[in-house]
């Protein structure tokens, strides 16, 4: 053994001390940087909120003035701005619901593995991966009136003339279709992932104690991948009271008014009716709700991922 | 002075206190067995020895020198970690390598070094695996050797035999000893299990509610436990623990044991008329089948255990009492429910106070 | 409540080289315990699922009572099981989770409500009936999966590691009165364990498993005191039994240590009359460490050996002491008041009848001691 | 039970159609002549062209009323250099900060992660209008460095959330036994925490690439032609008069590939990445 080197390396140095300050301090210089982002990002939010208070046209400059809740009184008296909340509710609890509902359809179906349900959550990935708004597009080419190959297929089905996001019967339909196409996939695979993380022992127990099918899924799996539901429901509903990129990239905002949405009504009031006040207001209005849905969706979220990390 | 001081030590979370006026003081060359049930505080306080949170308030000194204030790099401690916690991307060389990397030793010496400590654990031939090639025993090893091979002050060993399977777990404890006194370390060892700290611990430390309730050689505390609470804790089957309430009448003192009269020694006199709680282990309990004198019971269950039969007995008023006795008798092939008659051993019994546990 | 047989029953998974379990012939008694023991992966829980039917079985034949269940759904097979990962229902109360398995058996709702409580009184879980399952601990989780096994009224009850988690002040408890309650309802019982103390304090018999192969089907008794081969020895017992590799010389059995040197021999004398032990023969001799006398007070038939004692455990009621006797080192238990201090020279004893000799290249048990003396000596 | 399984296989199949149908046929028109797609019925068979792919790589586009130049190279360009430093700055600025808030518990960290998060969820023109005014007084529209700093509000929390999530799973015993070896926290830090979260911040920076490359919004706003990606190019091709709809389909096409390869590899942590670290796929 060699102890002389034992020997050295225990005559003891004069044990350094640490600088307690700079020990507490690590972590605020640690996200010192995402800080300032943070902060980068609360400056033009206050601003947007001065600007929904202001009287604010770019096309007349010298009328810019402070006007209180001027903006929102004057939303909420016009039947416009109650149109783009009908819309955007409805646009909004079309695509979650019937995403959900797909989504968790398409999850069941695969739930089990094998090599066709593999290649399907592959190919369940690729629309989620294409911008919404080049989908918008993609539909579009589709969906025209002369060459689009989804016209020919409804003509077949004895709908001649049908038009797409272009009537304003059908445009709600076309760009929930798109939405559908782009999201539904996003809700399968969380969907998916949370039936496939599910426990398989107590459904193993279920059957051999003989619990009835319907009993299983209704008081057993439902309830425990109801986290997983309300997470995904969730995001995608916060995703879609705001939707702007598909419906802009489609129709911006037409036939008329028929898909003025929150965001794409705000869009045009800014940038086409120069009205920043106005556009901010709307704006408020909107973060207020996804303020709410948002706090809401956090504590969903953060329970769930405390349960991913705790691995239960 | 001892090589290893902790005095006064406290640390909370909020408002619960996890240590609680910690002291204790290990010789050097001193192996102490720190045993506590879970949630005893046990962690945190491996962490504040270890230095990787500040105690609110106390000190450790190692060799005439305070370290509570230096950074975890700086105390000159070895730790192995209930899972290893070995560095997944290294191989077990450079595992057990780390600790004299960061000390300038040159090359050929490192080298050396890992050899010989690696030898001394059996794991010579593994060193060029990564942990996760290893198995149980041998990422238990390697975590050992990297706690060892730099020759640190203190060792910590925080329950390294709990995720190893019964064969290793009987090797280590065997061979433990051997190992560490060839290092001179000092150790403090934590352990859930009651059985390996008396084995190991030149003195065992009972961890309760953050503060040792009593720290002393394992035969003291498995004879005279201070307290109800660690009494409870050293024993498979636990100790028998019933409330009693001993009289002195015409006889002499008395008390009601499982619905019999028992009559105390006459050195027990003190207890009449105190409320407490009778102690009395699995191995003072005779159990007879056929009628004595004693308590009758009933016979519940015959449970084997480490060569001896435990065995439950059922009394009226639902009191249970656990009795054993070695192997190799004639209850050995028993099954099912008996008649049974108890006599009590009071020469060994233990008598605490029925408020706050501590003994009589 | 029924027999339980396994005749040749094996199990090869898709891809897999090997089976998980190969040929497994166990008949189990009505109302009898048994426990499956061994490490990690040795097939004693692929066994157990494959009984319950979750798993299929790749060959062989599982009857329980007259019925071949091999091709019955889990439900129509009327077992039950308690599983390692407890398999409760989160959404449910533990009451009902409890009260679940009963369904099926249409109980009227007083009867299980006096049965939940009964069985929840016995593991003591009264107090939770009415939490869910995610919010109580680990251990009473398991007490509660227990509980939803143990209160069917099933053919066959199997228990996948269900004391692994229990806290070890109630283990000792639990575990008794669990014993009392399945022999009380005459249960027949398969308990999956790693846990040799847990197996051999519940089973009537134990089967050790290893590498998908059933190495030893005996009592807790004979299991401990002949083993049937080297793994059986090395794994059971507390400590296990000490292995020494020998050689026979001159008709006697010589320990070797570490470097092949004599140490000491073993008190046996070989007569060769069966040809077994030709001159030469490696074997391997073992003896329980709790066969070996400690400072033995009367005169002790076999060899009496003088070895210097590196350790010793004192566990309360009873100590293990480690020494060694000229290179090789050896453990033995005594009561709790022997006297071996640390270094001291300790007589300790042998006797023959304690001595059971392996094949040193199969490993299989030649000769298990005094009982089977045809070609020992004493 | 055949019936079941002839059903499942149906579904299956409508599933796989409906989403797969859409990219296979813009796929195809991007190789057909107009005269091709303007056929009527459409047919999947015609003699493939790459001419849509030379127009658009040429940046000439030949049509009958003349030829005209498009930039949507420079669209290209702009989209995978806006998305590669997005993805740097957010790495450098969400590493540090993703472990500072998975190892110590501190109010102002909670606060900020919850911030960060809670403005991925904000309407993004309600940033955006402010900003516009800004970036033209501060000279930031219309350039890489102001849009990269923007495309950090998708970037950032995804970064954080995920990474967070793997510092969280890195043992905090296996950094304590480094540094009782004698090691710093610097060299622990990057030796020990970065190394082990690997896969964690690979899987962050993919998918950040893949959103910040999405994103349509902050680019239509904050910028004009000179900086604006692929996203916004398209849409502008799209309205555009005088393009060919195999050009358009071959435009969509090049937008599209390079998320879906990058797609590919990410699969494994898609889950966590979409649901910010609440799920394990």
């Amino acid at each position: 053994m060699s102890t002389s080197g034992a020997a050295s390396m225990n005559a003891r140095p004069v044990v350094r001390r640490r600088h307690p300050h700079l020990a507490r301090a690590l972590p605020y210089l640690l996200s010192m940087p995402a800080l300032l982002t943070c902060i980068g990002i609360l400056v033009p939010f206050a601003m947007a909120v001065w600007y929904s208070l202001e009287r604010y046209n770019l096309a007349f400059p010298s009328t810019r003035g402070f006007i209180w809740f001027g903006n929102y009184i004057s939303l909420f008296k016009d039947a416009d701005f109650w149109n783009t909340i009908i819309i955007s509710m409805a646009y909004t609890v079309l695509t979650v619901g019937l995403e959900l509902l797909l989504g968790l359809g398409i999850a069941l179906l695969l739930w089990r593995r094998s090599l066709v349900t593999n290649v399907l959550s592959v190919v369940l990935i690729l629309p989620l991966m294409v911008a919404p708004a080049i989908a918008s597009m993609m539909w579009k080419l589709m969906t025209n009136a002369n060459f689009g190959i989804l016209s020919y297929f409804v003509s077949l089905l004895g709908f001649h003339d049908f038009k797409w996001a272009s009537a304003p019967q059908s445009a709600m339909f076309t760009v929930v279709l798109v939405d559908m196409w782009v999201y539904t996939p996003f809700i399968t695979i969380l969907l998916l992932a949370g039936l496939r993380g599910l426990p398989r022992q107590p459904f193993e127990a279920a059957e051999l104690d003989g619990v009835p099918s319907s009993f299983v899924f209704f008081r057993i799996m439902l309830p425990m991948l109801l986290p997983y539901i309300l997470t995904a429901g969730l995001f995608r509903m916060l995703d879609s009271i705001q939707q702007f990129d598909i419906i802009y990239s489609m129709t911006q905002g037409g036939p008329g008014d028929t898909l003025m949405v929150f965001q794409v009504q705000a869009y045009t009031q800014a940038f086409i009716f120069t009205n920043i006040g106005r556009a901010s207001a709307i704006l408020m209005v909107l973060w207020l709700i996804t303020y709410v849905l948002s706090n809401v969706f956090v504590k969903n979220w953060l329970r769930l991922r405390e349960r991913a990390r705790g691995g239960v | 002075m001892a090589f290893l001081e902790i005095s006064g030590l406290n640390k909370s979370f909020k408002d619960h206190k996890v240590i609680h006026d910690l002291s204790i003081d290990l010789e050097k060359g001193e192996f102490l067995a720190v045993f506590g049930p879970s949630g005893c505080g046990k962690t945190v306080f491996l962490r504040l020895i270890a230095g990787m949170m500040p105690a609110d308030s106390g000190d450790i000194v190692i060799d005439g020198q305070s370290v509570i204030d230096a950074n975890p790099e700086d105390r000159d401690i070895g730790m192995a970690f209930q899972n290893y916690a070995l560095y997944p991307h290294m191989t077990a060389f450079n595992n057990i390598a780390s600790p004299l990397r960061s000390r300038h030793v040159t090359a050929a010496e490192v080298t050396a070094r890992v050899n010989e400590t690696a030898r001394m654990l059996r794991i010579d031939h593994v060193l060029d695996h990564l942990p996760k090639a290893l198995s149980q025993g041998q990422k238990q090893r390697t975590a050992l050797a990297r706690s060892l091979v730099g020759r640190p002050s203190v060792v910590l060993l925080d329950d390294p035999l709990r995720n190893v399977d019964a064969k290793i777990r009987y090797e280590m404890r065997f061979e433990l000893p051997r190992v560490l006194r060839r290092y001179e370390s000092t150790v403090i060892y934590v352990t859930q299990d009651y059985k390996e700290a008396m084995a190991l611990g030149d003195r065992v430390a009972v961890l309760v509610d953050g503060a040792f309730s009593q720290a002393a050689a394992p035969r003291e505390i498995y004879d005279m436990p201070s307290t109800m609470r660690i009494a409870r804790l050293f024993g498979d089957p636990p100790i028998n623990l019933l409330p009693v309430h001993p009289i002195t009448g015409a006889a002499g003192t008395e008390m009601t044991v499982a619905g019999g009269t028992v009559r105390l020694p006459a050195d027990r006199a003190a207890l009449s008329g105190r409320e407490c709680m009778f102690g009395i282990r699995s191995e003072n309990v005779v159990v007879s089948l056929q009628p004595t004198d004693g308590i009758p019971m009933t016979l519940d269950a015959i449970t084997p255990v480490n060569n001896r039969l435990v065995m439950l007995l059922g009394g009226n008023e639902g009191t249970e009492l656990f009795a054993s006795c070695p192997q190799g008798g004639p209850m050995d092939r028993l099954r099912g429910r008996h008649n049974a008659w108890i006599t009590l051993d009071l020469a060994h019994a233990h008598f605490f106070d029925g408020s706050n546990g501590a003994r009589i | 409540m029924a027999t339980l047989y396994l005749d040749n029953v094996s199990k090869v998974y898709d891809g897999a080289p090997d089976r998980a379990v190969d040929s497994l012939s166990m008949h189990i008694e009505d109302g009898e315990i048994v426990a499956l023991l061994g490490s990690s992966g040795c097939g004693k829980t692929t066994s157990l699922r494959m009984v319950a039917g979750l798993e299929s079985i790749t060959e062989g034949e599982i009857r329980v009572g007259n019925r071949v269940v091999n091709a019955l759904r889990p439900a129509q097979r009327n077992v039950a099981m308690a599983f390692e990962t407890y398999a409760l229902y989160p959404p449910l109360l533990v009451r009902e989770n409890i009260a679940f398995g009963l369904l099926r058996d249409r109980v009227a709702s007083a009867e299980i409500d006096k049965q939940v409580k009964q069985i929840a009184a016995m593991l003591e879980i009264t107090d939770l009936l009415d939490r869910y399952p995610p919010s109580i601990s680990g251990g009473a989780q398991q007490r509660v999966s227990l509980a939803r096994a143990l209160i069917r009224n099933a053919a066959v009850h199997l228990l996948d590691e269900p004391m692994s988690q229990l806290e070890p002040q109630l283990r000792a408890l639990l575990r008794a009165r669990i014993k009392d309650y399945i022999i009380a309802h005459k249960m027949t019982t398969v308990v999956v364990t790693h846990d040799q103390t847990e197996a051999i304090a519940l089973a009537d018999r134990i089967a050790v498993m290893e590498k998908g192969l059933l190495q030893q089907f005996a009592t807790p008794h004979d299991l401990q005191d002949r083993p049937a081969n080297l793994f059986v020895a090395s794994f059971i017992g507390e400590p296990p039994m000490n292995l020494f590799p020998a050689m026979v010389q001159d008709g006697k059995v010589a320990v070797l240590n570490e470097k092949q040197e004599v140490a000491f021999h073993m008190p046996l004398t070989v007569s060769g009359a069966t040809g077994k032990f030709s001159d030469g023969k490696r074997i391997v001799v073992g003896v329980r460490p709790h066969r070996v006398h400690l400072a033995p007070s009367e005169q002790v038939e076999g060899t009496t050996l003088v070895g210097e004692v590196t350790s010793n455990h004192w566990l309360g009621d009873q100590c293990q002491v480690g020494f060694q006797v000229r290179g090789c080192h050896l453990i033995a238990v005594g009561g709790r008041d022997v006297h071996a201090p640390m270094g001291s020279q300790v007589p300790v004893a042998i006797s023959s009848e304690a001595v059971r000799v392996f094949d040193a290249d199969s490993g299989v048990a030649i000769e298990q001691g005094a009982d089977t003396t045809a070609s020992l000596v004493a | 039970m055949n019936v079941k399984s002839v059903l499942r296989a149906v579904a299956l199949t409508v599933i796989g159609l409906f989403f797969l149908f859409p990219l296979f046929w813009v796929v195809l028109m991007s190789f057909m002549t107009n005269a091709d797609i303007l056929r009527n019925p459409p047919s999947p068979f015609f003699s493939p062209t790459l001419h849509n792919y030379i127009a658009l790589v040429s940046g000439e586009l030949h049509t009958n009323v003349g030829t005209q130049k498009v930039t949507y190279m420079l669209n290209l360009f702009n989209s995978t250099v806006l998305s590669a430093f997005a993805v740097i700055l957010s790495l450098i600025l969400g590493v540090p900060a993703a472990y500072a808030f998975a190892r110590y518990k501190f109010r102002l960290g909670e606060d900020m992660a919850f911030t960060l998060l809670s403005f991925r969820f904000a309407p993004p023109l309600l940033i955006l209008l402010p900003l516009l005014m800004i970036f033209q007084s501060m000279g930031l529209y219309d350039t890489y460095f102001g849009l990269v700093w923007v495309y950090q509000l998708i970037t950032l929390p995804l970064v954080l959330w995920i990474v967070r999530g793997y510092f969280e799973d890195v043992s905090e015993d296996i950094e304590l036994a480094y540094r009782l070896d004698g090691h710093s926290w610097l060299s622990t830090f990057f030796r020990i925490s970065i190394p082990l979260a690997r896969p964690g911040i690979a899987a962050a920076a993919l998918l950040s690439f893949i959103f910040a490359w999405n994103n349509f919004i902050f680019a239509l706003i904050l910028g004009s032609s000179g900086v604006q990606p692929v996203t916004v190019g398209a849409f502008a091709f799209v309205t555009a008069s005088g393009i060919e709809y195999g050009q358009v389909a071959a435009a969509l096409v090049f937008s599209i590939v390079p998320t879906l390869v990058l797609a590919m590899f990410t699969q494994r942590y898609l889950v966590e990445g979409l649901s910010l670290g609440a799920i394990k796929g």
